[in-house]
């Protein structure tokens, strides 16, 4: 059944994202409500923003983001309109709390433990050894040489 | 220390396998998402009957206090809904449930004969063709259904046909809901 | 017959990876001369059955045998050849026996060529060769066989997906696959060096010239495949921090940082636990881009061969190598001492804060391409991680990196005399300045980071250039000769270098400059973009081979000057009954005019045609970029370096001068 | 020819792993002396870097006493090898890998099955592309006919749709049947199939009702009692469903071709249910049910099918009569008359074909086809 479902998502025909009838008028509202799109998921897709989807659902989606800026929302406010509905699922930017705040400190956590592996490495102390061979070496390597060639 | 720096990455490999392991078993899609109504109110949106029918429309209020509801989206260029549709309507009626819809972006005439053609098992249906009522309840797809409690609270949300093995844990969800009540 | 001798071949090449799994690595702990030396013949028979079993799959595509269920599943008698033949590798079972394939070719590669290299090293490296040939054999046989048959065959195929009928496409994946395996011999060499417990610089060397070449054709393939998705797909984009491509990103990544470390492996007997490690994550990693695109275990756009037993089984051989060679790792690694001594200030320095990031680079991605997973698992929660994270933690990393790359090769090993190196590039880091004001003045505002980001693109330009001319010392009498007779694999870093600075410029130009617009267009609709003005001047339906195309013309004027005519088609393919939009581009270095057409999913607009236009700047600089990596990782891995300590053939030493 | 074939790959297979007996010992090629090479060409760089400047002398000298002690320290490391020769172990993997891969093989492989270029079946492809033609004239036919067409031409049009998997225009031309005094309770639960299965197997309102007139003019149908189980199961019925099916087979009292069929759905409903799956009950006949009947069986409404196909059968070997030189028409016959399972006629066909074939390339499909067949039945 997964796959009859998944048929009549593909079933839409062959149009673009984002259509002009969709478009604003004013260009300002028009950038904000592109650079939203951007980063809302699609619902029905596999992976990507409505701004590039065909889904019916997407192009729904992209009107209404519209209809909200039109009426005076900020960006924040249109994707709580979005959140509220579909859930933290829909963001592409995850929103920043309790359960992500794993995934936005993890790169600085990486960083920094990687950073104090540097550090250690850099500042660590070794014997240095003799800045010429002695005798003994010199001859023992003159022997390696000339027993290879 | 020295030691457990290496074992380190052994460590990490083990974690990372043991999530993939977890998401590979139990029949999980990884497409499905879940729905952010859960135990919130039912959206606040009022669908008018669908043209050419005597079924009434759909609103907010029909939702509270008539007891336990199925939400049932359907329409009828769907192909899984004319599968689940004979299974909801037998369920409906044998465990005296009250059901209604919401048409999804569905021509009138085409609903009426959709329901003409497999019966009409529905108290109230919202006709919903500009998809506007399916955003509002967070549709992904067609079909899906609801059970809402008597105060108008979405308890579970079932993404895809009733049918099979999905009958079998609509009922479980429903049954659930039952005793809550 | 002839599918059933691939069959055949297949399980003779399973039998002979498993006496190549054996033999040679019993025969180097015992000391047993012959037994080691069975490696070579052995890795080289088994490339020859598992390659005959590749042509026999190929020849069933090519004759449409639709006895063959792979055939009839992922063909029809009616594509071009071309497209029969990429069908091979085109699914599942196909691009596994390709895989197979790859692995086993690295390994005869090793038998043949490898000649410099110790008996007892060679032996271990092909046998942990052959366990990874033995794992992914059996998996083909036992889950994915390419040799089902079916009788009596079905009237005809039943794949005729236009979408993936794409030159662009059809020599992506084994190019990819050349880069993806290609580094399971270096992990090999990694797990055989743990077991001999010997990591030196010889070994490093050894290791070079194959890191390079998995290097260099991953390098390709990715570029290769962000080249398709550009141009075939429509969208305009060439990178969207997908799950796919972000698993195929994570081992160039790693392969990166290894092929610098090796560096200081070879040149200063360090960074050895180090160097190991990154061999074996990198191959790791490529497995786990196998298997995530295989299983299903996430979604992305390029969903291929969803299944998640086949997930579970690759699962397995993933828990056995990558556990076990990290078990091996954390046992033998610690007893590793490290060589040379280095000051705060040196070029070992430089590569390993190099390294630091882009392992941090690397971990990043790792860790946001699976963090869904973990929330999920553990809070069953649903998140998406998309761009937006991906640009914000992994640009902040790149560009200090960027930085250091322009600095680093003009520091010397062991202790650099940093003021020295600051004064030297004091001129450029004014040159870089004044290049930053002039980029902001002609992007006019635009946004600041991109500014600065290309301002440190020409820095990593600048900066390689002037390396090149100190070591050549370019403005003194000879330097002709001086070029010709440097190694080249410091050529190699030279163009590879340039080629990332190149690249990144085309990746800041088109993704911060882009313009894009869409209109309904009839005859006679003029649209401005970008400075260009297009004239819709009408459609004409057109018969292809197996479709029909409604070709709209376009006209380009800039100023009123007639530039160009584009023809962007909309086909249609009544077998398969699917529709494909073919985009028509205008390509110059400056930038891409991208225009597309399709009909209108409105039905009030009917009549009219939906035209998309894009405009973006420097894309070119991308393919170009990539092309001077690929050039860079192949003229460095043609350094005669490379093969020093092979015998040689028939010259007196004496002959060949020391350069 | 096949196994000649891969007899000789296996051979050379064994041949290239007995190699390293063969092969003289080679130079020098002990880890010291590669590793020191390696070394030596690292001294002359430094050298090189040197004489053009690109570092100091003191750099160069501190380099080259670092590179000196690696190779002081790589000398040390040299093992006395014990060099030994196992060619026992070479010649027990010769062995090893040509029959381990036979076993393998024979578990995994068809040999039996041909190459059949898509080029070479330019016949099927003009069998196939005149059947849809007959189909479409037989089709136009029917509908244009007045009386609204022969029972029969609908039925051979419904059937043969069924054929092609082509179920909702099969179920079209069921329709037109079942309002007809001769339509019988087979006519309705084919039609209930043609309506199942167009619909991915879900029993719709109108299949269910199909499904209950054809068990009302035969409550003895197979087909009717099977479909009703479905559609029960699908209702949420299970156990209903199920006991439905089993009830039937038991009240058969006797073996019947359908019961494998039946006994499958019942055991798959079973196992969702968490029941232990049940066998056929044995029944006092002495003749179990043969294979034959059990795979003839397996899909329903067999006997209009297996009808249909007889007349074509008869109509094309009384035509062959006349051409025996036709080779495509015989191995056609053959293979109908295989499926149907009259072995003799086919027998006879093929022993036609033979002949035709005698001068044919050995891998020539038509011709394995006959010598295939021939062996099968037992004929060589």
């Amino acid at each position: 059944m997964k796959r009859i479902l998944l048929s009549l998502i593909l079933l839409a025909s062959p149009v673009f994202a984002v259509e002009p009838d969709e478009v604003l008028d004013d260009p300002v509202l028009e950038e904000r409500a592109r650079v939203i799109s951007a980063e809302v998921r699609c619902v029905v897709c596999q992976n990507e923003p409505i701004d590039s989807s065909n889904a019916g659902v997407a192009r729904d989606l992209r009107i209404i983001i519209r209809e909200r800026l039109v009426a005076g929302d900020t960006n924040e406010e249109v994707f709580e309109y979005l959140v509220l509905r579909y859930g933290d699922f829909v963001l592409f930017n995850p929103p920043w709390k309790p359960s992500t705040y794993a995934l936005w400190l993890g790169p600085f956590v990486i960083l920094i433990f990687g950073f104090g592996a540097v550090v250690l490495t850099l500042t660590r102390k070794k014997a240095v050894p003799a800045a010429t061979l002695s005798a003994a070496e010199q001859e023992e390597l003159e022997k390696l040489r000339s027993d290879r060639s | 220390m020295k030691r457990v720096l290496f074992l380190l990455p052994l460590v990490l490999a083990v974690v990372i396998g043991g999530f993939a392991l977890w998401g590979l078993s139990g029949g999980r899609d990884p497409a499905q998402i879940p729905s952010a109504l859960i135990s919130k109110p039912v959206p606040d949106v009022t669908l008018p009957p669908i043209e050419g029918i005597a079924t009434p429309g759909l609103s907010k209020a029909d939702l509270q206090g008539q007891g336990l509801t199925l939400v049932n989206v359907f329409a009828s260029w769907c192909g899984p809904c004319r599968a689940e549709h004979p299974i909801l309507t037998r369920m409906t009626a044998e465990q005296d449930l009250r059901i209604v819809a919401i048409n999804y972006k569905d021509k009138p005439e085409a609903a009426v004969a959709w329901l003409e053609e497999l019966g009409n098992p529905y108290e109230l249906i919202g006709s919903d063709y500009s998809g506007r009522g399916g955003i509002e309840w967070g549709v992904t797809g067609v079909p899906e259904t609801f059970i809402v409690s008597n105060d108008g609270i979405v308890l579970y949300r079932f993404p895809g046909p009733v049918v099979g093995d999905g009958q079998r844990r609509f009922q479980d969800a429903l049954d659930a809901a039952r005793a809550a009540e | 017959m002839i599918p059933e001798l691939g069959q055949f071949a297949l399980a003779l090449a399973l039998m002979a990876a498993l006496v190549q799994s054996l033999l040679p690595i019993i025969g180097a702990t015992r000391g047993d001369r012959t037994w080691m030396e069975s490696a070579q013949t052995t890795a080289v028979v088994q490339a020859l059955l598992v390659a005959f079993a590749f042509g026999a799959l190929m020849h069933a595509y090519i004759i449409s045998d639709f006895t063959v269920l792979n055939v009839v599943e992922n063909s029809h008698s009616l594509k071009p050849m071309l497209y029969k033949v990429a069908g091979t590798w085109g699914n599942h079972e196909g691009s596994l026996l390709l895989w197979v394939l790859i692995l086993a070719l690295f390994g005869a590669a090793v038998a043949v060529f490898a000649s410099n290299i110790p008996l007892a090293l060679k032996a271990r490296t092909l046998s942990v060769q052959a366990w990874i040939s033995v794992g992914f054999l059996s998996f083909l046989i036992l889950t994915s066989n390419p040799f089902e048959r079916v009788f009596p065959p079905p009237l005809d195929g039943q794949d005729l997906n236009p979408l993936l009928q794409d030159f662009g496409l059809a020599i992506h994946p084994p190019l990819l696959y050349i880069g993806y395996v290609g580094f399971s011999i270096v992990f090999s060499f990694a797990v055989a060096a743990l077991i001999e417990g010997r990591v030196d610089p010889a070994w490093a060397r050894w290791v070079r010239p194959w890191t390079l070449a998995a290097w260099t054709s991953l390098t390709g393939g990715i570029a290769l495949g962000s080249w398709w998705a550009y141009y075939e797909l429509g969208w305009g984009g060439w990178w969207f921090w997908d799950p796919v491509e972000n698993v195929s990103f994570m081992p160039w990544l790693a392969g990166t940082a290894l092929l610098h470390s090796a560096i200081v492996t070879e040149k200063r007997d360090t960074f050895k636990a180090w160097t190991i490690l990154l061999a074996i994550l990198t191959f790791s990693l490529s497995l786990l881009g196998t298997f995530i695109v295989r299983s299903g275990l996430l979604t992305s756009v390029h969903a291929f061969a969803v299944d998640p037993e086949r997930g579970v089984y690759i699962l397995g051989l993933l828990a056995v190598s990558i556990l076990g060679s990290l078990a091996l790792f954390a046992w033998r690694a610690p007893a590793m001492e490290s060589g040379g001594l280095f000051a705060p200030i040196s070029r070992e320095a430089g590569l390993l804060i190099n390294n630091l990031l882009i392992a941090t680079a690397c971990a990043t991605v790792l860790f946001g391409t699976l963090y869904p997973l973990f929330l999920e698992a553990i809070t069953n929660e649903k998140i998406s991680v998309g761009p937006p994270f991906f640009n914000a933690s992994f640009i902040p990393i790149t560009l200090p990196l960027i930085i250091v790359m322009g600095i680093g090769p003009h520091l010397s090993w062991k202790r650099a005399d940093l003021p020295g190196v600051l004064a030297r590039l004091k001129w450029l880091a004014v040159i870089v300045l004044l290049a930053t004001l002039v980029i902001l003045w002609i992007a006019n505002g635009g946004p600041l980071l991109a500014v600065i980001s290309m301002g440190i693109a020409v820095w990593l330009i600048g900066a390689t250039l002037q390396d090149w001319a100190r070591r050549a010392k370019l403005f003194q009498p000879g330097a002709w000769a001086r070029i010709r007779r440097q190694p080249r694999a410091s050529h190699g870093m030279t163009m590879a270098h340039l080629g990332l600075g190149v690249l990144m410029m085309g990746a800041i130009g088109s993704s911060a400059w882009k313009s894009d617009t869409v209109a309904f267009a009839e005859k006679g609709t003029i649209v401005p973009i970008a400075g260009f003005e297009i004239i819709f001047e009408g459609i004409e339906q057109v018969r292809g081979p197996n479709y029909i195309a409604q070709v709209a013309s376009l006209k380009v004027t800039q100023d009123g000057e007639y530039i160009t005519n584009l023809y962007p088609e909309r086909r249609v393919y009544p077998v398969a009954g699917s529709t494909t939009t073919e985009s028509d581009i205008r390509q110059t270095l400056a930038g891409d005019l991208y225009v597309s057409i399709a009909e209108p999913a409105s039905e009030d607009a009917a009549g009219l045609w939906t035209l998309r236009l894009i405009y973006e700047p420097l894309v070119n600089f991308l393919w170009i970029g990539s092309v001077m990596l690929v050039l860079g990782g192949a003229l460095s891995l043609s350094d005669r370096r490379l093969r020093v300590g092979a015998p040689r053939r028939a010259v007196p030493t004496n002959a060949t001068p020391a350069e | 020819m096949i196994w000649a074939v891969a007899a000789i790959m296996a051979l050379s297979v064994a041949v290239g792993l007995l190699w390293p007996l063969g092969s003289k010992a080679s130079v020098r090629s002990g880890r010291v002396s590669k590793t020191m090479a390696i070394y030596e060409d690292q001294l002359s760089e430094v050298e090189r870097d040197q004489e053009r400047g690109l570092i100091t002398a003191s750099e160069a000298q501190a380099a080259q006493v670092e590179i000196k002690r690696r190779m002081l320290g790589a000398g040390e490391d040299e093992a006395p090898v014990a060099e030994r020769s196992g060619k026992g172990g070479i010649i027990a993997s010769a062995l090893f890998v040509p029959v381990a891969a036979f076993a393998l093989y024979t578990q995994i492989g068809a040999p039996n099955v041909p190459t059949v270029p898509f080029a070479e079946r330019a016949d099927e492809q003009r069998d196939a592309a005149q059947l849809q033609t007959l189909l479409g004239e037989l089709k136009s036919r029917l509908e244009s006919d007045p009386e609204g067409g022969e029972t029969r031409g609908w039925t051979l049009l419904a059937t043969t749709l069924m054929n092609q998997n082509r179920y909702s225009e099969a179920a079209d031309a069921f329709s037109k049947l079942i309002d007809r005094d001769d339509a019988t309770s087979a006519t309705f639960s084919q039609y209930a199939e043609a309506l199942i299965l167009a619909e991915n197997g879900t029993v719709t309102p109108l299949a269910g009702r199909i499904i209950a007139k054809s068990a009302e003019l035969d409550p003895t149908n197979p087909a009717a009692t099977y479909y009703s189980a479905i559609e029960q199961d699908q209702a949420g019925n299970s156990a209903q469903a199920r006991a439905l099916l089993l009830d039937r087979i038991a009240e058969e009292g006797q073996p019947a071709p359908w019961m494998p069929t039946f006994l499958t759905l019942a055991n798959n409903i079973g196992t969702q249910l968490g029941e232990e799956p049940v066998t056929l009950p044995e029944f006092e006949t002495p003749s179990g049910p043969k294979q034959d009947d059990i795979e003839a069986a397996s899909e329903m409404s067999e006997e209009d099918r297996e009808a249909f196909i007889r007349t074509m059968v008869d109509g094309l070997e009384e035509r062959l009569q006349d051409e025996p030189e036709n080779l495509d028409g015989w191995l056609q016959l053959a293979r109908s008359l295989m499926v149907l399972g009259e072995q003799d006629r086919a027998l006879a066909a093929l022993k036609s074909a033979q002949p035709l074939v005698s001068n044919l390339p050995a891998d020539d499909p038509r011709r394995l086809t006959v010598e295939t067949g021939l062996a099968q039945l037992g004929f060589d």
